[in-house]
């Protein structure tokens, strides 16, 4: 855990909402795990907004730390309009990292939106402990789609203005159904509706299943106890999402 | 400019070095964030509240961002005395801090047996009673709000320690300081003021509360103000020393408050944004000092050069 | 989506064209930007507080800016009864909009004489009485924490008019739906929450308060939480209908207090910041309805889905 | 009193905190009076600051209206980093202008820093009318100096890095006390120690004395009645500086 004001190396926009924020950190790019996170100051020396806003890391290369943002409200709007060679106060990296020791051969990859923003790190991970990968993303329509650096990505569009027409469930069924997929593992990012249905379809297909959570935080260090997730098992009754999580099996929290 | 400050004070013979300490419920139970700031610079920590028993607290969601500040409904989640005694305070030992025990619970006798079991315990080196906290069914705010179950709590916790006692006070009230008169004739130490104030976020869209318990408390420094002004009233009315707490987020802040009589400050929510706050705050504090001539940091404390005679607030307390 | 939407409601017979309305002291007396917002397209418009005699206010600094929000003293600065008959009304009465009369004073009778001198002129709708003015030594805040004294100017004055009786309440008390109770029961026809919270801004440099009374009244949007807590805790408790005021700048935020159970709200700091504030949010909320197909604006009042056997205030309702 | 959302034209920074902002508006520019000012929201959409910021205006040139800003806190700051093409939400003008009319034939200019915001406007229309205008102008040292458009100028500092060392009070007792000044009327501008010396001075020379005050306001337009000045005469007891004034005669109103 680090506490650094970071050099900004560029601002990248990719999407319609979605831009690449390049932060330059020798000594978070060093230590990072997928599916951890930065919490980020927008404006230093201003108190709109007051808190800080996770984003996943996206994707190390040498001591750059990408970030995939999507524009959300003010925050990420302001945090939009950075250009290179500002600054920006950064605490990271903050909680767990996605298991991916684990015996899987298969790693199945769900996003929803920008739930793809932790899976470039995560995938490089996995294909490093030669780990087999498949992305499968989901997006409002075509001009939301941002897949860069996944590699093979089969995509869902709502309205099927790009690939398959539905959810990216559907999508995930359909290859589940068609291809052998061996000792698979789901690693999953997306709004609260799509990690509902995975939880569910993971149950019925009796697959691992990690996903990354995305609930409001106040501080995402532990101090406050403003971010928790109910564990099934019930002891304790609650995980915190910044520091027991982000990740947690599907089968161990309800959300 | 002057070489040398006196910033430490002193009460019920307990000394801290310096008038900066971070909030209860803002700093986890003081070790959370080891890494990123030293304990060690702080007058002292006090620890989230604690209850006999674990509290997991209230479903999400907990928090909202608000302008200027934010809700919380945390509702006092809590490990609980006994393991805060087992796994905290060994930890808690080793900084180079005071430690203070926030007390929280939802009958007099539960206080007492929560003191009881810290009591014997080195490392604690004063308590705060918290009994104004918003967010929770039972107790809290329902002792907060009466004066006569404040003084009661606060005489039963003298009789059983020779520590400090501080009461913690809520906004919530129409005038806290008749509660600081009170917890001070009852024998505590001191007072900490203030605990967030009620207030309540919705989604036009969903149409349903953001909280999950509807209404929770505001901190942050949007409630500075309001803060500043409760902190006035008090130091007008009592004579034993407060924590002035509420939107600190700069030495500046945290300097006012010692103006209008805070003995000390708390930092709270700013924690969120810099766990390094309250220490950049204690080190500013004593170069502001410094550059004042201000030999010794009691000699800001309540200097506000006010004419009370024009004061609104002198009607309040007599009326 | 739909084409109509039915924006207008009625207080004791008196028709409103919608929903939105200026805040007392904020916008003058109604006719000072005429230039740069159309009244006209306004539920109404609240004047300054009027006292029997003008007033000059206090002394300066009277302005505060502080984190979403601002201190103010005026101190009830106002031109009097007879000036505003003379020389503002007959302007008002042109503005096509419905005038209510604001009133304030220091003693019961100098209440009822106001609204004697108003009730026989033509142009005034309804009155609001302010019994929460922060920032005067006598009468204001001393008759709004008291829950007796406020039911007596409620009644005293609704036995001298048949027109629309609304009383503006203060948030600093401990329950403010205690009074709204009392003035319901005393004959009100709606209650106006909240006034502004009282706060205090001190300058470091010079050690001294940064308004000439000390302490004033904060408002804007560092305030909303706690009003819309206030409105939605009064809601709980009366039936008669609540005008939602404090820290209200978007449509979003007047939305907002209609959802916890306000059936009109009140614009006021953002007035300072847009004069045309007031009259964009009521286009906007009629925006909404039609695209939320809500026929009836009141249709979207109170529909909080809140669970209100976990809510805090239900402990706070029933102490 | 018109609300308009205007152009930045350009941000040119011309001494150590001051900078100049160009703003297009031909309607304001066409009603403009001298000793006016524009109420600025700084940073639409953002609530820092929440209230607008009164400056002076300090010059027109066909529909540009130029503005003279020293960086006082947050929200002048903010503004000092505005680039053309940007916008800006304004109202304006406000206030009452200086009173030029009068039989006066030389003018007196006394400013104080960034007090010298109102006179290259009010300069030119007293010329404009044929009236004499000599200014004097005081600052902290020579990297505050900025006297552009203002001709004759004496300067003074407070170090004496440029000019006369001591105040602008020192220079203009000089100059009274060594040119004959005719039917002379003083224009003043500046930080209210210096206005109230000046108010001393000009009742000892029995000349007549306007000040552009500077006092906080809320609204600017008269809805607040948050910007009071104590009158002299007392009836009423107080003027408002955003309606009244901002120019009021030295021997009307006391500070
Ligand atoms: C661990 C974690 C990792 C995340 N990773 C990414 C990422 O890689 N890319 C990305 O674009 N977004 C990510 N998010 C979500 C991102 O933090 C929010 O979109 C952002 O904080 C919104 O800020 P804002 O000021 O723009 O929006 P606001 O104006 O504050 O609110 C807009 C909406 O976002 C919601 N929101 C506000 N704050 C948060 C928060 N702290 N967490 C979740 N939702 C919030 C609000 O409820 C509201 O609906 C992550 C969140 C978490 C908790
Ligand atoms: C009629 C009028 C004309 C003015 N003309 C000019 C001008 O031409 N050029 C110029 O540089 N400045 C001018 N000012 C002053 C200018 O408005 C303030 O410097 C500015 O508002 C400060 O804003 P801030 O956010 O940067 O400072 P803040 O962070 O708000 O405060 C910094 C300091 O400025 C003071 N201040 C804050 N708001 C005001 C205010 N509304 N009026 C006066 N002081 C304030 C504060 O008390 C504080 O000491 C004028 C003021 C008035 C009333
Ligand atoms: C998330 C959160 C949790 C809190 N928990 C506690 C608590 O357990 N006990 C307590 O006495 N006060 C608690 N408080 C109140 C703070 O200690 C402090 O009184 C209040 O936040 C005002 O200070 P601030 O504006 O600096 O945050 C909590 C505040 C916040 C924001
Ligand atoms: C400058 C100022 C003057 C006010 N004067 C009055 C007044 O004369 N009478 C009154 O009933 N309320 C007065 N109020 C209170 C407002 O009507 C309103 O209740 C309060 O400001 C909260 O709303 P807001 O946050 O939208 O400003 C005043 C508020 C301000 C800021
Ligand atoms: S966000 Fe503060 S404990 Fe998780
Ligand atoms: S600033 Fe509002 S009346 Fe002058």
């Amino acid at each position: 855990m680090i506490h650094e004001i970071l050099k900004v190396q560029s601002v990248e926009k990719v999407a319609v909402t979605m831009f690449l924020l390049r932060l330059q950190s020798a000594a978070i790019a060093g230590t990072a795990k997928p599916g951890q996170f930065l919490n980020i100051r927008i404006d230093s020396g201003s108190l709109q907004p007051l808190l800080r806003r996770p984003f996943s890391i996206s994707r190390i290369e040498g001591d750059s730390i990408e970030l995939l943002i999507s524009i959300a409200g003010k925050g990420t709007a302001k945090l939009s309009e950075k250009k290179a060679g500002d600054t920006i106060d950064v605490i990271g990296p903050l909680g767990n990292s996605f298991r991916i020791e684990s015996e899987h051969t298969m790693s199945l990859l769900v996003a929803g939106g920008v739930g793809i923003a932790p899976f470039p790190f995560l995938s490089s991970e996995l294909q490093k402990r030669g780990k087999k990968v498949a992305v499968f993303a989901g997006f409002r329509s075509a001009s939301f789609v941002f897949t860069r650096y996944l590699d093979p990505v089969l995509i869902a569009t709502e309205d099927g203005s790009q690939g398959r027409k539905g959810t990216v469930i559907d999508l995930l069924q359909e290859y589940v159904r068609e291809k052998p997929i061996g000792k698979a593992k789901i690693f999953a990012c997306g709004p609260t509706a799509m990690l509902r249905a995975l939880t569910e379809f993971a149950r019925r297909e009796a697959l691992c299943c990690e996903m990354s959570l995305e609930g409001e935080m106040a501080c995402g260090v532990g101090l406050c106890q403003g971010c928790p997730v109910e564990r099934i098992d019930g002891h304790p009754k609650f995980a915190l999402t910044c520091k027991d999580g982000p990740n947690f099996f599907s089968a161990e929290i309800r959300i | 400019m002057i070489e040398s400050v006196k910033t430490s004070w002193t009460l019920r013979g307990v000394e801290f070095k310096n008038r900066v300490f971070t909030a209860s419920g803002t700093f986890g139970y003081g070790d959370e964030v080891r890494d990123l700031t030293d304990a060690g610079a702080l007058g002292g920590v006090c620890t989230k509240s604690l209850s006999r028993k674990p509290r997991d607290g209230n479903p999400p969601s907990r928090i909202v961002e608000t302008a200027g500040g934010m809700l919380n409904s945390i509702g006092l989640a809590n490990i609980g005395v006994e393991s805060f005694l087992r796994q905290k305070l060994p930890l808690l030992r080793e900084l180079k801090t005071r430690i203070i025990a926030n007390i929280a619970a939802s009958s007099v006798e539960e206080y007492c047996e929560v003191l009881d079991m810290l009591e014997p315990e080195s490392g604690i080196s004063a308590y705060e009673i918290n009994v104004s906290c918003p967010n929770v069914k039972e107790g809290g705010l329902n002792f907060g709000t009466n004066c006569r179950k404040t003084a009661e709590i606060t005489s039963m916790l003298r009789s059983r320690t020779a520590k400090p006692l501080i009461i913690k006070l809520t906004p919530n009230v129409t005038h806290v300081s008749e509660f600081a008169r009170a917890v001070e004739d009852a024998g505590a130490d001191a007072v900490s003021l203030i605990n967030t104030v009620i207030g309540m976020a919705v989604d036009v869209r969903s149409r349903k509360p953001r909280l999950s318990t509807v209404t929770g408390g505001l901190s942050g420094p949007a409630i500075k103000p309001i803060a500043l002004a409760k902190v006035y009233e008090t130091a007008q009315a009592v004579k034993i020393p407060i924590f002035g707490i509420g939107g600190i987020a700069t030495v500046q802040d945290a300097l006012e408050f010692l103006l209008v009589g805070a003995a000390a400050v708390q930092v709270g929510t700013m924690n969120f944004i810099d766990p390094n706050a309250a220490a950049s705050i204690a080190a500013e504090m004593e170069d502001f000092f410094k550059l004042n001539g201000i030999a010794d940091a009691q000699d800001f404390v309540g200097t506000l050069k006010a004419d009370i005679g024009f004061s609104i607030l002198q009607s309040w307390l007599s009326s």
